[in-house]
């Protein structure tokens, strides 16, 4: 989220597309009720199923799931055609007026540089044109044919109503009141808010999916103002927290990355990341990327980590391929290249698509070590639940360890929540019977690794028997303890150049803010972005201060917000290019001639004058990219692809599959299915009743939802001749499950080219362990094929059939 | 059945045992229904419900006492019907109802076993307990509560209440009878009633026992003329 | 606060129970034992609150949790209830079907309560202690690394990575143990590492 | 919440009756229909504050779970999939059902036993377990379907609207979990306020009819809906278009029951002045008499025969 889940009460319209706020995440979607009742705010829904959220919206259109970016890319020219533009705000702070080199080109469907056999971009032709100092060309008048602008306006152009109606099977008259409701917003005193989720995440083009919104938002000039942004409602409790300290293949904390096998030493490594700004007098904030890794190698190492061996920099593996994402890994895995896997409350067998492929990948491993507080299908994938998990045990060699974890009610810490606010929680009661934390879990691990090697040596020992473990009990560290290294600290006094007597960081102190970082090693922190959460001050991550000054929702000393406590990231665009508020409604921050002021912490230099620096400081132009450049594998610009798995073909370019720059591996381009034999597009989705897969294992949920269904249109029912309530078997090329149907109104089907479509519902939830009745996952069907950029699994676009049948018995 | 000379009365056999435990059975049923219905017709006899252990027993034990009384009073039914088949001479003696509550029954025709009033009673409790107990099993909450629509129930409330009125009318003059006219308990206590008694009220019947023979019980009889053939 | 409840919830019973023998002297037998008993007490009367943060999505909705006991040392505590925090500005005391659950899933029949092991090739799973379980996997761990791991890739230069064994971290444990476990399978070298952001 | 405070409006099957001259604070709880996203928050709130577990069941090819309300499920959500022929649109009505809380509760009428079902000044109607004796009366009475018999413990069962929580100053339960504030909790005016609120709001948005529902025929209720609909209540579930106590029930628990009375006594009067006043109806030594001729007569008669 750019903004937080309070703030979207101050929203003038509300978009969900991709999510499903009202199911997934009610109690946020409460400031959606709130910003209706209060502000008679409106409410638009775009989704294949008319659903819960749609009930309460007041205007819903279907489209058929994985069109998204079609369907937004006519938005974008619908609003250049009717001038719906925020000019001042999209001339000032994106890249629209900045021109790019020549060579760019888009046919086809395909950008230039594209490599059929790798399946990737040379994306050198994706840049912007430099002149002599080093900074980007840029044409003010977006007259320039090479200008960000003429090229995205040319890009849209076929993006008509038609073209979306041919493509997402969205009645035009729908479709036009929508475009009519959004570019409404371009106007300075209305705001518009866009809340997606795994809706958009979970396809081939994900990433694509968001970014044609935010250029959308851009345009309106709605990011870094109250009431606007991105905001990504997130799955799970703390998958930001997890992703902000990098428990990704490729991440450090703090958004920080792994080195590559070309970057053989760290200053190589520093090389192509302090970026130098691309604007005159722009702060590009990556230039302080040698302090924060710095700190963060003191963090890791301690002592250990000095100037002589690059802060231990060597320590860090380094990355041959772009990363060892889920997919990659469990296709090693199935190729019996991986022996050992942990799963540390995570559930792939049902989580992970293709689940076929993951009981093959899992019966492979030497060893599996589960940790969680639930009895996950995961750990029970040897063990024989006839048709809902048909293995034969004795021929599966994996060792399984299940340990068992302590729950929310058990443990104390922080987590952060979609608008990043890290906010501590406390224990409640003692763990059920010989359950432990993790942290006592992986403290007892490294202990035991530590002493093998001190004992026996073996293969590079240094970077475990000297990992800084500076904790009161070895054996049993304390969150307070990891929340004081991820905010830092000073390793060693620092005093001020100009008067040695003057000491500016002392020695052992928590430090207040990234700013006092350093790369000579005198500071150390564990993940640059949560600076200040637990300073001399004390927790800040535990302050519950209801108190909020001009009531814009930031309730800015209610726990901690990262970064530097920022509500709304770039709030410096709430403001125009002197500095005063679009709206004076809407104030967040202003320049009051002398400084930044306001109801949030500014995005830039308290002092930094208006029109020297953009408000987006994260990139070296310090504005927002509608073209953005080599950053993504799969265009500057997002394009229109189908889904791998589609009813229909790509009408823009017919030749194309999927997402020509996504990767997948042969075996799974074999198991894709065709629209002949399997004609039905299905999606996936949560219930509001449940929470992923855990909450079968609660009473009171499985009573709420007790077994597993899909959805289907009263049309299709009807052309099947299936019964409500009766079963039914889904089957992809992949696999098969049974389910009880559900026949509604509120899935119909869809005319896209011409082609009637029908959608198939298919919610998660179900598996063979809890409470509730024993059922399938989706992922028993879904593709393994993710997207381009992160590889999020297309599970929300695939194509399978439907029979009546007579339930599991009869398989 | 037979008239008997005693040492000082004659009586003639009116109800065999079978008979009289039957009638009891089911005016025992009637009695227990009648408290517990009670018990939860009208809250001021609420109080009632304490005979039975209280509300939810009484709740409970009121269905079955109707089952038995249903099932008694069948066996009744079968024992008696065959005496109350309606006859010319019921209605004259219905006309004359006056002379039988003012005492003045000489003026009456001569009547069999049972006079009209009776035999409207034994008509009466046969429908009204056959309404009772369909009605019942309605509102029979615990085994009939999904069977029957709640209108249905609802209906069923009104018409067992209404039914179990008239019962309770009936019965009143059942009794009251029994007690007014003298000599008529014995008849479902020994089960024999007098000579006289019968020659007031059913002189027709004592006419018919009469004639099928008389049993002479005294010590020292006349000699025979012979003996009745006893039933 | 709640004290404050449970003093007017105590009163509240003390007046019912006045009640009861008032309302018998005017002989309503019946009703007296309704009163007395209409109203169920309050059950949190004397409860021990604790603040925690709902463990589902990401709208991370404020909870209170009900605990027995006043924390006195013989006293061991055992959530109740859970409900909403009043206090929270996301939630303001509202949960979703799923908080307003929570207390099932601290008390579900299915949470894993003792180590358990399973064998190759066995068909179901044995309890094992918590140190056979660490050390088996350790030595695991360290054959594997040792076995497997690339101090330098075909061009010499180091990569010290170990590709054989993986690990996937959660999606609602707290920063801190997100970070140990980080440094933790980082120093080991391990590559393959991924969470649940995606699924 | 002692008759002491004199804080009960009816007790079942007493002649109780308290003074008038106290007055309590009504309390009502407004469900607005329009703002339910049907996530069933309140159901998982009312089973776990009131220590209900309902069975695990089976999905009949609808959302709505449990399929009915039951001894252990007071509250349900209840969907229903419109098209709406003026707009065109498909509209999912979702209404929260459970006990309404009536002003003139119908189960209370027909509650045989004392003190079973009781009223308090502030409008709950609560079901006091000691009491019930499981006949069902209130099932016929309520004019909503909302009471159920459990087969376990022969008790009736149904929404107490969290009496414990108000008694103490709480919302209940299902009031305070509501995510999207579709169900809000106050004095009944305060909620009838709220309710003009959210119906001009509805209007503005092209909901002609809505309205809110709070029905006269049981004098008003505790538990009320602002409906976008309010002309057509039957569209939400076959929500009772005027509900009222039925005629049946009046009748039974009306002159039904004093008239029965009444006859029983009259007929017992009439018997017991008859008795005494009537000329003894006994045999007299004539008729006696008269008997031995007729016995010997037929007796002869039969021996001829």
């Amino acid at each position: 989220m750019t903004n937080s889940w309070t703030d979207i009460k101050n929203t003038d319209l509300i978009i969900v597309m991709g999510g499903n706020a009202a199911e997934a995440h009610p109690c946020g979607f409460k400031w959606v009720t709130e910003a209706k009742a209060q502000r008679g705010a409106k409410l638009i829904v775009v989704d294949p199923r008319f659903t819960r959220t749609a009930s309460v919206a007041d205007f819903y259109a279907p489209i058929r799931q994985g069109t998204d970016i079609a369907f937004l890319l006519g938005v974008i020219r619908y609003c250049i055609e009717n001038d719906k533009i925020q000019h001042d705000y999209v001339r000032a702070f994106t890249n629209a007026p900045y021109l790019v080199k020549e060579g760019f080109s888009y046919q086809d469907g395909l950008f230039s540089g594209y490599d059929e056999a790798k399946r990737d971009y040379d994306r050198t032709s994706w840049e912007y044109e430099l002149g002599p100092e080093g900074y980007v060309q840029v044409d003010e008048t977006l007259q320039h044919p090479r200008s960000v602008y003429q090229l995205l306006k040319k890009h849209v152009a076929a993006y008509t109503p038609e073209m979306v109606e041919r493509i997402c099977g969205t009645p035009k008259d729908k479709y036009l009141a929508i475009c009519k409701m959004i570019a409404e917003c371009s106007a300075r005193d209305r705001t518009m808010t866009s809340m997606y989720a795994l809706g958009w995440t979970q396809h081939s083009k994900g990433s694509q999916n968001i970014r044609t919104m935010a250029m959308v938002q851009l345009l309106l000039g709605n990011i870094g103002v109250r009431g606007g942004g991105m905001n990504a409602l997130r799955g799970h409790s703390n998958i930001q927290g997890l992703t902000d300290i990098g428990l990704m293949s490729d991440l450090i904390p703090g958004y920080l990355t792994i080195p590559k096998d070309k970057e053989v030493d760290f200053e190589t490594y520093m090389s192509t990341r302090g970026f130098k700004p691309l604007r005159p007098n722009q702060m590009s904030y990556w230039q302080n990327y040698r302090k924060f890794m710095v700190s963060f190698l003191k963090s890791m190492w301690g002592p250990a980590a000095t100037a002589e061996n690059q802060f231990a920099y060597q320590w860090l593996p380094k990355l041959d391929v772009a990363g060892y994402d889920l997919l990659r890994i469990m296709d090693l895995m199935n190729q019996g290249k991986v022996n050992g896997y942990f799963c540390q409350g995570f559930n792939p067998l049902l989580s992970a698509p293709n689940r076929g492929k993951i009981t093959a990948s899992l019966s492979k491993l030497k060893f599996l070590v589960v940790m969680d507080p639930l009895q996950t299908e995961t750990a029970r994938f040897w063990k024989d639940e006839g048709v809902h998990n048909d293995v034969k045990p004795e021929s599966i060699q994996t060792e399984v360890f299940e340990l068992p974890t302590s729950c929310f009610a058990e443990d104390e810490g922080s987590l952060v929540n979609s608008g990043r606010w890290l906010q501590w929680h406390w224990a409640g009661q003692e763990p059920p019977g010989e359950a432990k934390a993790d942290t006592w879990i992986m403290a007892q691990l490294h202990m035991r690794l530590r002493e093998l090697y001190r004992k026996e040596g073996g293969a590079f020992p240094d970077p475990i028997v000297n990992l800084h473990w500076p904790y009161r009990d070895p054996l049993d560290p304390q969150p307070d303890e990891m929340a004081k290294e991820m905010n830092g600290y000073v390793v060693s006094t620092v005093t001020d150049p100009a008067d040695p007597s003057k000491v500016l960081l002392e020695k052992g102190k928590q430090i207040d803010t990234f700013g006092q970082l350093r790369d000579d090693g005198s500071t150390a922190c564990g993940c640059w972005i949560y600076s200040g959460s637990w300073t001399e001050r004390g927790n800040m991550m535990a302050r519950r201060d209801t108190s909020d000054p001009g009531n814009t929702g930031a309730y800015s000393n209610w726990a901690f917000s990262w970064p530097a406590n920022r509500r709304i990231l770039y709030n410096r665009a709430s403001a125009d290019l002197d500095g005063k508020a679009w709206d004076p409604k809407r104030k967040l921050i202003e320049w009051n001639g002398t400084a930044w002021t306001g109801y949030d912490v500014p995005d830039i230099a308290v002092n930094a004058k208006p029109r020297d620096v953009g408000p987006f400081i994260m990139n070296p132009e310090g504005s927002a990219r509608l073209f953005s450049r080599g950053l993504m594998r799969d265009g500057p610009f997002p394009a229109h692809y189908e889904p791998f798995e589609s009813p229909v073909a790509n009408v823009m370019a017919p030749k194309i599959r999927g997402n020509p720059a996504a990767r997948i591996f042969p075996a799974d381009l074999a198991a894709l299915g065709t629209s002949d034999k399997f004609p039905y597009a299905a999606t996936s989705y949560r219930l509001t009743e449940h929470f992923h897969y855990w909450t079968k294992h609660v009473w009171v949920n499985a009573v709420l939802q007790p077994e597993f269904f899909v959805e289907i249109s009263e049309q299709l029912a009807a052309e099947k001749n299936i019964q409500k309530g009766g079963w039914v078997k889904v089957s992809s090329n992949r696999g098969t499950v049974y389910a009880k149907a559900v026949v509604t109104k509120r899935i119909k089907p869809l005319i896209c080219d011409g082609k009637t479509v029908h959608v198939v519902g298919i919610p998660l939830h179900w598996g063979f362990t809890g409470a509730a009745r024993k059922g399938f996952g989706p992922n028993s069907l879904t593709p393994f094929v993710g997207d381009a950029n992160t590889d999020t699994p297309e599970f929300k676009a695939f194509l399978v059939n439907v029979e009546p049948s007579n339930g599991p018995a009869t398989s | 059945m037979a008239v008997r000379r005693e040492e000082e009365r004659t009586t003639v056999d009116r109800y065999p045992g079978r008979v009289r435990v039957n009638h009891w059975v089911t005016a025992i049923s009637l009695i227990l229904l009648a408290l517990s219905g009670a018990a939860l017709f009208h809250p001021a006899l609420f109080f009632l419900s304490g005979l039975f252990g209280g509300g939810s027993n009484t709740r409970a034990l009121h269905p079955w006492i109707g089952v038995v009384l249903l099932a008694s009073f069948a066996i009744l039914f079968v024992q008696m019907v065959r005496y109350n088949f309606w006859a010319k001479v019921d209605t004259q003696w219905m006309r004359q109802i006056g002379d039988v509550m003012s005492g003045h029954e000489e003026n009456l025709p001569e009547i069999g076993k049972y006079n009209g009033a009776q035999k409207i009673v034994f008509w009466l409790m046969t429908l009204l307990i056959l309404v009772l107990f369909v009605t019942g099993l309605m509102i029979w909450y615990e085994y009939f509560g999904a069977s029957f629509s709640i209108e249905q129930q609802r209906f069923g409330h009104i018409l067992h209440a209404l039914a179990a009125i008239a019962m309770l009318l009936v019965v009143i003059v059942h009794i009251y009878a029994g007690f007014y006219v003298r000599g008529t308990m014995s008849a479902m206590t020994e089960g024999k009633v007098t000579g006289g008694w019968a020659f007031r009220h059913h002189r027709l019947w004592l006419r018919k026992e009469a004639r099928e023979g008389v049993i002479d019980e005294r010590q020292a009889p006349p000699r025979h003329h012979g003996v009745g053939p006893a039933e | 606060m709640l004290h404050e409840l449970s003093r007017r919830q105590f009163l509240k019973a003390a007046g019912a129970g006045v009640a009861g023998s008032a309302v018998a002297a005017l002989g309503f037998g019946g009703a007296e034992e309704a009163l007395a008993q209409a109203v169920r007490p309050f059950k949190l009367a004397r409860t021990t609150e604790t603040r925690n943060t709902c463990p589902y999505c990401s709208v991370a909705c404020g909870v209170i949790m009900y605990s027995l006991g006043d924390n006195s040392k013989n006293a061991h505590p055992a959530v109740i209830h859970i409900e909403g925090d009043p206090d929270h500005p996301t939630n303001r005391g509202t949960l979703c079907p799923k908080g307003s659950a929570l207390l099932d899933f601290v008390h579900s029949e299915t949470r894993t309560k003792v180590p358990q092991y399973r064998g190759p090739g066995e068909k179901a799973f044995r309890q094992i202690s918590w140190n056979e379980a660490l050390d088996r996997i350790a030595r695991l761990m360290k054959d594997d690394r040792d076995k497997n791991f690339i101090a330098k890739n075909q061009d010499g230069v180091t990569v010290n990575r170990w590709l054989t064994t993986g690990f996937l971290a959660a999606s609602a444990t707290t920063n801190e143990t997100a970070f140990l476990t980080y440094k933790v399978v980082r120093s080991l070298g391990v590559l393959a590492f991924d969470n649940q952001a995606r699924v | 919440m002692g008759l002491q405070s004199q804080d009960f409006a009816r007790i079942s099957a007493t002649n109780f009756r308290p003074p008038d001259v106290r007055h309590d604070f009504e309390v009502a709880k407004l469900i607005d229909v329009s703002k339910c996203i049907g996530c069933k928050a309140c159901q998982a709130a009312c089973l776990e504050w009131n220590n209900l577990r309902e069975e695990v069941g089976i999905n009949r090819g609808v959302y709505d779970n449990p399929h009915d309300l039951t001894p252990n499920s007071w509250t349900l959500m209840r969907f229903t999939e419109w098209e709406n022929p003026e707009s065109g649109n498909l509209e999912w009505l979702i209404r929260k059902d459970g006990c309404m809380h009536c002003a003139d509760p119908g189960c209370l009428k027909a509650c045989p036993s004392p003190g079973a079902i009781v009223q308090y000044n502030n409008g709950i109607v609560d079901f006091v377990s000691e009491n019930c004796i499981g006949c069902g009366y209130c099932v016929k009475g309520c004019p909503f379907n909302i009471p159920r018999i459990s087969q376990a413990d022969h008790k009736a069962y149904k929404c107490t609207l969290c009496s414990d929580r108000v008694s103490v100053g709480q919302a209940p339960a299902c009031a305070k979990a509501c995510p999207t504030g579709a169900i809000v909790f106050g004095t009944k005016q305060a909620m009838l306020d709220h309710a003009q609120g959210r119906i001009t709001d509805l209007k503005s948005r092209g909901f002609k009819n809505a309205g809110i529902y709070d029905p006269p025929g049981v004098g008003g209720t505790h538990v009320m809906y602002v409906l976008h609909h309010a002309d057509q209540p039957q569209l939400y579930a076959n929500l009772p278009n005027n509900p009222k106590i039925s005629q049946v029930v009046e009748l039974w628990k009306g002159l039904t029951k004093y008239a029965g009375m009444a006859a029983i006594g009259f007929a017992a009067a009439f018997a017991f002045v008859h008795g005494i006043v009537a000329r003894r109806n006994d045999v007299s030594r004539a008729e006696d008499r008269e008997a031995e001729h007729l016995i010997d007569e037929e007796a002869a008669r039969g021996r001829q025969a």
